[in-house]
Formats: structure tokens, C-alpha cells, sequence
């Protein structure tokens, strides 16, 4: 495997003295996909270690928001840093290296469709080059964890919708990353299951890694705020705002 | 340049995780086979009919072109000199491989549609007929003529102008529609397969963007479509090339009788020619690929 | 078939809003319609050499095959006698479409080559030739032969077998090339039109699940892609079509000297053949999408 | 547009005088997908103007459920009606005929990603040959109910996750049909556009049509039962219960 590349070739992005400590870097940002623009002035520091949750009304940008924050989407105006580096000066492959630090739950979890499950959650190891023995174990216990062991050798097309979603969770824990963001990651799964995925989550957090959730489910919040030092953050008229105790 | 050596070998290199990233079969799978198969079927065909036409037409023209005869028409008693004064100049003359005066045996044999095969050739006023085979350098044909006129008056070279220019034209013009034939195929090599690829590229959309989100490289992207296409045109256009030559095999031979028909087929080294066609399709098809591949992954962030 | 012919309207009945839920362009499009155009074009080359093989082939056959040469070669008394009686027998004889006795101009041009244009064809002992030229029902030649050795003594027939032979196979052999040619490219026509149909209906998956789950029967959404690619196979083969009829009347004539080559293109009602193209292309997509629409469809509930 | 043929041309299915009132009827119902069966032995009548909830842990087979009610599966065992005829006389044309009498949202939203939203929401009247100007009206009135007005010209792929659960129930409801089936048409939005589409859902079921809801989403079962008289149908260990108060 090639030494990870994502930070260091390009100019420092941050304080030197943050620089460790802030992975995600939104500065003055703005985006609009070419009509009036969603939202605009997002200033906002994922530092290692927090735990957010994204909420606002459908289609106020949360998803929109998690693209800029995985290099998906280029600032219209403001600057992003990833890694300590600006994404303005990474190259694809830089970018493509940075993904292997974030792992990603889509709202809309898409696979590959011609390979097993278990594939397709050790597919970021693959295509790092990094599928090796000893990662199985992980993905062994990845995968009981969100409770699709059974479903270990179907193809994506024969799961449910619920199923989905956990092996798209699973898909992006199995890197190990540094950063998480999750787009709605309980929207198809019931309440035990969801509160057993959240555990996972908080578990990981208490680990070190930063988690950024995108959900509209106040009550989910609201239960996870008891077990782990979270904000919320709220998109809500082209703003992003902190919410406050109201929850 | 550079580059495409180094992606070149990567694409030589297997990978078996790589491979597995792209979706099997499928129907542009067996597109892509079947039109670098298809083409390299025709175009081993375009071939050998370009080759044969090629072969022909030097054929006529050497047949043509290198030989002319000298009509010697004088008294019985007169003929021997002259015939053999011709013979003299003729030796002397540059650019001339042999001359030969036919027998009489010979001239009957020329003769015999007309005359039946009884004539007696010996009894009667015909002319001596002399062979002329021209050298590789050529003959001064205006320079031949004035000297025979000075020293044999009754000399009279046909230089098989008049027969050789349609004969010559009709070659050339076979040969014009092999090469039609060929440029025309190798267009539809590459057009076909560049839009197989591309097609198969653009059912698999989905896969190179979940691929991208995962954290792969353009090049582990690219590379993994390339190598899958690259292969399967080389197999196809082997596979094609195989059969076509079989089917020009096959064909039924019409021998040596045939003339100016016989060997729609290869000869000498002429073989190798077919088999450059899965190696041209293979680098079509990696060419294609790759520019197809780099489009599709750049329209993505 | 009845069902097909109701289907074949249905086609050519023009509905806006189903045409508007098949993806109007994107690759497959421009797959079916270049590899339509591609086949087309290469058809009509075929189709052109095939032709112009088997005119060729005709003229041969007819050249060689209808006219037959009597030679009689007799003392210069009794010449004119036997001819008369040969010309007697000729016109007794079945399977004889016209006959005639060269005249000393003619025989003087036949020889030429070999005795130059002053040769006295009166003061030489030479045949005379009969031209025999042969009726649609065929000429009996031993029956003729037995007739005239019997009549006319002096008289040979030379049917031309053994010039013959050799070339009658070669033309047929250039027939053949011809039709192998079209053979390979009706299969590769099918072959390609069929995948490229089968290539852009698995790109179109999707939409076909969506049309079925809000309720679109299967005859409808079956139309609105049969419709969309036959139209575009139509649409392709015109084009290379017209195409290959530029091209094929852009090469350069070789004019009448060019004797057996010339005429690599259409005559008279063969004009009909190549226009042909275009609607068999339409009719090959029509079924290859209808049938492949259909397995298609029947996957989903 | 050619007469409705779903029922009448085929064998009649219950008896006669619940016909026009039960308009889906499950006999006995098992259904596999090759492994062990997912449930069996469910027997249900869906009739005229009744209001179920469907619930169970994700893969307990709620979809699976759904689309035996649409006749997008067969079962492996027991009998389904439809409007009064046997799903397993009626042909691939009856079975499209009874699909335009059955708005379906489904888990996965799939629309033509080519066409503008808008054409999308009036696919069912495009191949039922009804898109009369009339039908218009209906269109804009039922876009503005779910609040996708804004987004009509906007392609599919061009959508946020709910705003393209709204668009798919938009598409299930512009035919106007007999039975509306959900699979978690609430699952990407917020709480206050939930509540909007059920006050929809729950309008539709007074005017008499009849509503299934595939949800995991206790709150919203909760929300909901309080406007209307329903039932919760739920489905665990291979069988379908009757929910009870519970809930
Ligand atoms: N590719 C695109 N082109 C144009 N507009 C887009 C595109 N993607 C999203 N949008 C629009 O931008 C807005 C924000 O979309 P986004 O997906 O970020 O919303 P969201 O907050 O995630 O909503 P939801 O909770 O429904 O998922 C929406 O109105 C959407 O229609
Ligand atoms: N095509 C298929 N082939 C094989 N198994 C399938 C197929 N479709 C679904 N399954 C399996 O059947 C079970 C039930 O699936 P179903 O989609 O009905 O669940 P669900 O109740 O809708 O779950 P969710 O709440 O997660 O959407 C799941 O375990 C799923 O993996
Ligand atoms: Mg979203
Ligand atoms: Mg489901």
C-alpha cells in the first residue's frame, strides 16, 4: 500500500497548533447547485473526538452539506479543508486518499450489485489494497454487530431496506476512519436497531473517531444526547445554526 | 507516451481483487467480444481480398509489363538474317533480362485457335516471333524500335501497350477496393469497439462512482475497466481472426486453372498481417477504454 | 404474424408520450444508430462487389459458353463450297441462334498480333472460321461434330471447353467470394443491430420496472421501445446507405477498356437492391427488440 | 382509454356479496425467496375505506407483504384476490390493470431520471392514456400538498431523499386509486411534513380509500391513530398479528 498522501504534499490548511486536532475545516462556505444558493457563511471545525448532529427541514442541504465535508462537492464560495490541506489544492488521487480517513453512510446506499454483501462491506479495503487476513476478523465482527451476518452471502438487491442501510453503516466503519458521516443512517430501521447502531456509534466516538449525523428523527437525538456530549446543528432559511436546549 | 507504457503493464498485471470490482457478463460483455469478433472476422476477410488483389495486379503488370514481342515479316529467305540481326541488337540493347525466338512448335501452338493443329508452320509466309523479357530496370521501348527499324527493316516490336493499359487500370482499380475495404473496416474496428466500451462504461456508471465514493484511485478505476476491456477485445478479435482464416481456408480452391482468380488466401509472409488484427483491436479497445474511463471519472468529484 | 402486423402499425403510429419515457439519447442511442449506419455501408459495398461478380460471371458464362468456332480448313477450290455446306448444316441444326462466316477483314484482325496488319489474308492458305453462337436451349456440339465430319470434311469444331473450364470457375469463385461477403455481413448486421438492442434495453432496465409498476401494460412499453429502435436502425441504415452509394459512385470509373473489372456498382433494376438495406435493418431491430423487450418484461412481475 | 378488465373477465374470488367491498384478499399466504419461509399462513382482507399500519423489525418482510398485495410477488403458497379476481387467472395485462387502481410508494423511489419531475408525478395517467388537461389540475393541486411545487422542473437524479419520497407519493396518488400502499413514505422527512402527508393519507382514507402503511415509526402509528381508526398489523416470527394497545 502507498503511504497515505492526504495531507503534507499540499499547503497547510489551519494553525499549525490545530492541526492535529481538526480534521474537518468549513470556512465561510456557500454552496448552490446553480440556482439561489442553499445555504451560505458555514463556518464550522470538526475537531477529533465530537459528535454532531445535522438536522433541518427535507431539503434544506443536510446531504449537500455531508458532500462538501467529503470533498463530493467544491465550495461555491468559502474554503474547505480537509486533513489539514484545502481542497482547493488536492489532487483526485489526494481526494480519493482522504476518503479512506472519512467513511461515508449515503442516504441513498448504492453497491455493487454483481458481489456478495460481505464484499461489498470490505470493498474499501480492496480498493486500498488492504484486504487482508487479518482485516476479516473485523469484518466478521462488523457485521454481526449491525446484524447482517445472516445476510453475509446475498447480493445487494435481495436485502431489505433496512438491511441496506446497516451494510452501507458497515461499509463505511470497516476502514477504521477518522471521521464518519452518516446521511440518515436509521431512516429505514426500527427503534431497537437503531438505538443498537447508535450504540456502535457512540462506542466509536468514545474511541476518538468524529462522528457527523444527518437525521431529521428528533427522538433519536434527543436519546443519544443522555449517552454522549453531542451538538446539534440546524440548516433552517440558508443558515447553519447550533440548536439549543429546545431539544 | 510514458504513461501509456506504465498503464500498459498495469493492465498486463493481473489483479484478481480488481477484476472482481467490475460486473462479469452481461450483455455488453458479449457486445464487446462480439464486435471485436465480428470486424476482426471482416477484416481478416478485406484482407486477403486486398492481398489477392495486390498479388494480381503485379501479376498483370509483371506478365504484361515485362514482356513484349518483336514480329519479324520478311522473305523466307531473308528470315534466319534478319531474326537473327534482331537477336544481335536486341543482346546489345540495355534493359532487356532474355529474348528468345520462338520454334516452330511454339508458333503453331499460338496459331492453332485459327488454323487447326495441322498447319504446317514451316510451309508458309509467317512471320518470326521474338520474345523480349524486360529487366527490373526497363526498356527503352522508342530507343529499341529506331534502332530495329535502321538495321532490321522487317521488324516490328508490339510492346503490349495497347493490351496493358486496361488490364493495368483494372488491377489498380482491384486493388483501390481491397484498400477501400480495409480502411473501411478498420474504421468500424475502432468506432465499434470504442462505442462497446463506452457503452458498457455507461451501464456501469454506478459501479465507478460507488468505487470513487469508497476511496479508489482514477487509476485503480480506470485501470480495472481497461484491463477487462482490453482482454475481452483481444479474445474476440482472436477469436474472429481464428475463424475468419479457417473460413478463407475452407473456401474451395479453383487451382492453378483459375488464372487470375485463384488465392483469395495468404501467402509467404503475408500471414502475419491476420495476425495483427487482435493485437490492432486490443489496442483500440485499450485506447477507447481508457479515454472513455478517464471522461466518465472526471465528470465525478 | 397477424400479431406482428398489428404490432408493425402500432410501431409506425406515432404516440408523443410514449415516445417521451424511453431516454431519448445517450450511448446506446448512438451505438444502434452507428452500428446500423456501419453494416449498411459495408452492405452495400458487398452487395456492389457481389453484383458486379456475378455480371462479371454472366459475361463470361455468355461469352464463352454461347459461341462456338468452326474452323475449315480445305483446299482454296473447294472452301467456299464447304462453308456453304457447313452454313447448311448449322441451319439444320437445333440450339443455334445465328451463325456466320468471317470475313477477310475479321480474320485479318484476329491474327494480327501475330503477322502484323499487312498479312494477305486472300493469298494465304489460312481456314476459314464460322461463328457459332448458341440458342438459350444449348447446342448439342457431338451431334454437330458427328453431322459435319460426316457433311463437310474439312470442318472442326471448337466449343472453347478448354478455355472455358478455367474460366467459369474463377467467375464462379468471384460469385461466391461475393455472396460470402453478404452472408457475413447480413449475420453481422443481425448480430450487431440485436446486441446493441439488447445492450440498450439492459441500460434501460430501470425505466422498464418503473413503467410496469405504475401500470404501463407490457404492449405498451414493448411499443415504445420497439418504435424508438426501429426508427433509429431505420434511421442508420439510411444513412449508410446513402453513404455507401456515394461512395460506391465516387470511385473512380474505369470506363469500357477495363473490361472484366469495370462496374463495381448498380445496373438497371439492381439499383432496387441496395435500397433494400434500410428496411431490412428495421425489420432485423424490430424483432430483435420486440424479443428482447419481451424476455425483458416477462423477468418482471 | 380501454374499459377497466381487472375483475370481471376472470374467475370471481370470495364471496359474492364482500366483492365490492373487499377489494385485496390474502388466502393462507406464505411467501419464500428460495431460503425458509419469510412469514405464512396470513390470511387478510383489505376492504373498502379500512386504515392498517404495517410494522416489524427490519426483514421481518413488511415489503415482501406490500408487493404480494400489488402482485409484484406470487406467493409460494395461499391465494391473494385482487378486486374479486385470483391474482393467479389474471393476465400480465390484468395484473397492469389492477396496478393503475393501486398507488404504490416504494422504499426505493425509482422514477425516469430523464423526465422533469412533474412528467414523473403523471406517469401513471401517461400510460393509462389519460393525461387530459383536466387531469392538470389534480397534478398541480397534489404537488403543492406535498410541497414539491418548487422542484417541478427538476430531474429526479436532481432531488433530496425526501423530497423524492414526497414525489413518489405524489405518483401514487394522481390516478386517484382504490388502495395506497406505503412502504416507509416517511422515512427521510421531518416530523411536521410527516404530519402533512399523513393529514393527506388520512383525507384520502375518509373519501373511502383504503391505506397501508409500512412504517417503523411507533410515533407516527401513535401520532396517527389519535385522527384515525386503524389498525396495526404487525409482523414477527414468521407470522401477522394484530397489534393491541400496546401501541
Ligand atoms: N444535483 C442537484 N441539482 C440541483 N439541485 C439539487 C441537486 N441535489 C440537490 N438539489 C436540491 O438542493 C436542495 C438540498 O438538497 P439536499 O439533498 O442537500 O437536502 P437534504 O437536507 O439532504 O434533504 P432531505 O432531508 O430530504 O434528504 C434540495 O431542494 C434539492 O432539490
Ligand atoms: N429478492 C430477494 N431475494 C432473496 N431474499 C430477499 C429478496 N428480497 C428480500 N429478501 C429478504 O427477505 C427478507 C424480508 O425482506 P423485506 O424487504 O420484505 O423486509 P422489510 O420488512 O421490508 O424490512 P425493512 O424494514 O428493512 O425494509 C429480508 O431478510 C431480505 O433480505
Ligand atoms: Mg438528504
Ligand atoms: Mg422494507
Amino acid at each position: 500500500m502507498k503511504p497515505f498522501r492526504c495531507s503534507g504534499t499540499t499547503r497547510r490548511f489551519g494553525a499549525s497548533r490545530e492541526r492535529e486536532y481538526i480534521l474537518i475545516e468549513l470556512e465561510n462556505v456557500a454552496y448552490s447547485y446553480g440556482g439561489g444558493e442553499l445555504f451560505s457563511d458555514i463556518s464550522l471545525k470538526l475537531s477529533r473526538g465530537s459528535f454532531h448532529f445535522l438536522t433541518g427541514p427535507s431539503g434544506a442541504g443536510k446531504t449537500t452539506f455531508l458532500k462538501l465535508c467529503y470533498g463530493a462537492l467544491v465550495p461555491t464560495a468559502g474554503r474547505v479543508g480537509l486533513f489539514g490541506a484545502d481542497l482547493h489544492d488536492m489532487s483526485r488521487d489526494d481526494v480519493a486518499h482522504c476518503r479512506r480517513r472519512i467513511g461515508v453512510v449515503h442516504q441513498d446506499c448504492q453497491f455493487l450489485d454483481h458481489l456478495p454483501v460481505a464484499e461489498n462491506v470490505a470493498l474499501p479495503l480492496t480498493v486500498s489494497g488492504q484486504d487482508k487476513p487479518t482485516e476479516l476478523v473485523n469484518l466478521k465482527e462488523l457485521m454481526s454487530w449491525v446484524g447482517i451476518t445472516s445476510r453475509a452471502g446475498a447480493l445487494p438487491p435481495e436485502l431489505s431496506g433496512g438491511e441496506r442501510q446497516r451494510v452501507a453503516l458497515a461499509r463505511a466503519l470497516i476502514m477504521s476512519p477518522d471521521v464518519i458521516l452518516a446521511d440518515e443512517p436509521t431512516g429505514n430501521v426500527d427503534w431497537e436497531m437503531s438505538q443498537r447502531l447508535m450504540r456502535l456509534l457512540i462506542e466509536l466516538n468514545r474511541m476518538g473517531k468524529t462522528v457527523v449525523i444527518a437525521t431529521h428523527d428528533l427522538g433519536l437525538i434527543r436519546a443519544t444526547k443522555a449517552h454522549v456530549q453531542s451538538r446539534v446543528l440546524r440548516i433552517t432559511d440558508r443558515r447553519m445554526q447550533l440548536a439549543g436546549a429546545d431539544l | 507516451m510514458k504513461q501509456y507504457l506504465s498503464v500498459l503493464k498495469r493492465v498486463f498485471t493481473r489483479d484478481a481483487a480488481a477484476d472482481r470490482v467490475v460486473p462479469p457478463t452481461g450483455i455488453t460483455a458479449r457486445l464487446t467480444l462480439f464486435s471485436a469478433g465480428a470486424m476482426a472476422f471482416l477484416a481478416v476477410f478485406a484482407l486477403a481480398l486486398s492481398l489477392a488483389a495486390g498479388r494480381l495486379a503485379d501479376r498483370w503488370g509483371e506478365d504484361l509489363a515485362r514482356s513484349s514481342t518483336i514480329r519479324i515479316s520478311a522473305p523466307a529467305d531473308q528470315l534466319s538474317a534478319q531474326t537473327a540481326a534482331a537477336l544481335r541488337v536486341l543482346e546489345e540493347t540495355p534493359g532487356i533480362a532474355s529474348v528468345r525466338a520462338l520454334d516452330a512448335e511454339e508458333q503453331r501452338a499460338l496459331l492453332e485457335p485459327w488454323f487447326g493443329p495441322d498447319l504446317p508452320v514451316e510451309t508458309l509466309p509467317i512471320p518470326q516471333l521474338i520474345e523480349v523479357v524486360e529487366a527490373d530496370v526497363g526498356l527503352d521501348a522508342e530507343g529499341l524500335r529506331l534502332r530495329l527499324s535502321a538495321e532490321v527493316p522487317g521488324a516490328v516490336l508490339d510492346d503490349h501497350t495497347r493490351w496493358r493499359r486496361p488490364m493495368i487500370a483494372a488491377a489498380s482499380r482491384l486493388r483501390l477496393m481491397g484498400w477501400v475495404c480495409i480502411l473501411l473496416l478498420v474504421g468500424a474496428v475502432a468506432a465499434m469497439i470504442t462505442l462497446a466500451a463506452n457503452a458498457a462504461l455507461a451501464a456501469n456508471a454506478r459501479v465507478i462512482s460507488v468505487l470513487r465514493l469508497v476511496g479508489a484511485t482514477d487509476d485503480y478505476i480506470a485501470d480495472a475497466f481497461v484491463r477487462r476491456f482490453t482482454l475481452r477485445a483481444l479474445l474476440g478479435a482472436g477469436l474472429g481472426t481464428l475463424a475468419g482464416l479457417l473460413a478463407i481456408m475452407a473456401l474451395p480452391g479453383v487451382g492453378e486453372t483459375g488464372g487470375i482468380l485463384t488465392g483469395l488466401g495468404f501467402q509467404g509472409w503475408h500471414w502475419i498481417l491476420p495476425l495483427l488484427v487482435p493485437p490492432l483491436a486490443a489496442a483500440v479497445a485499450f485506447l477507447a477504454t481508457q479515454i472513455a474511463a478517464r471522461r466518465a471519472l472526471t465528470e465525478l468529484a
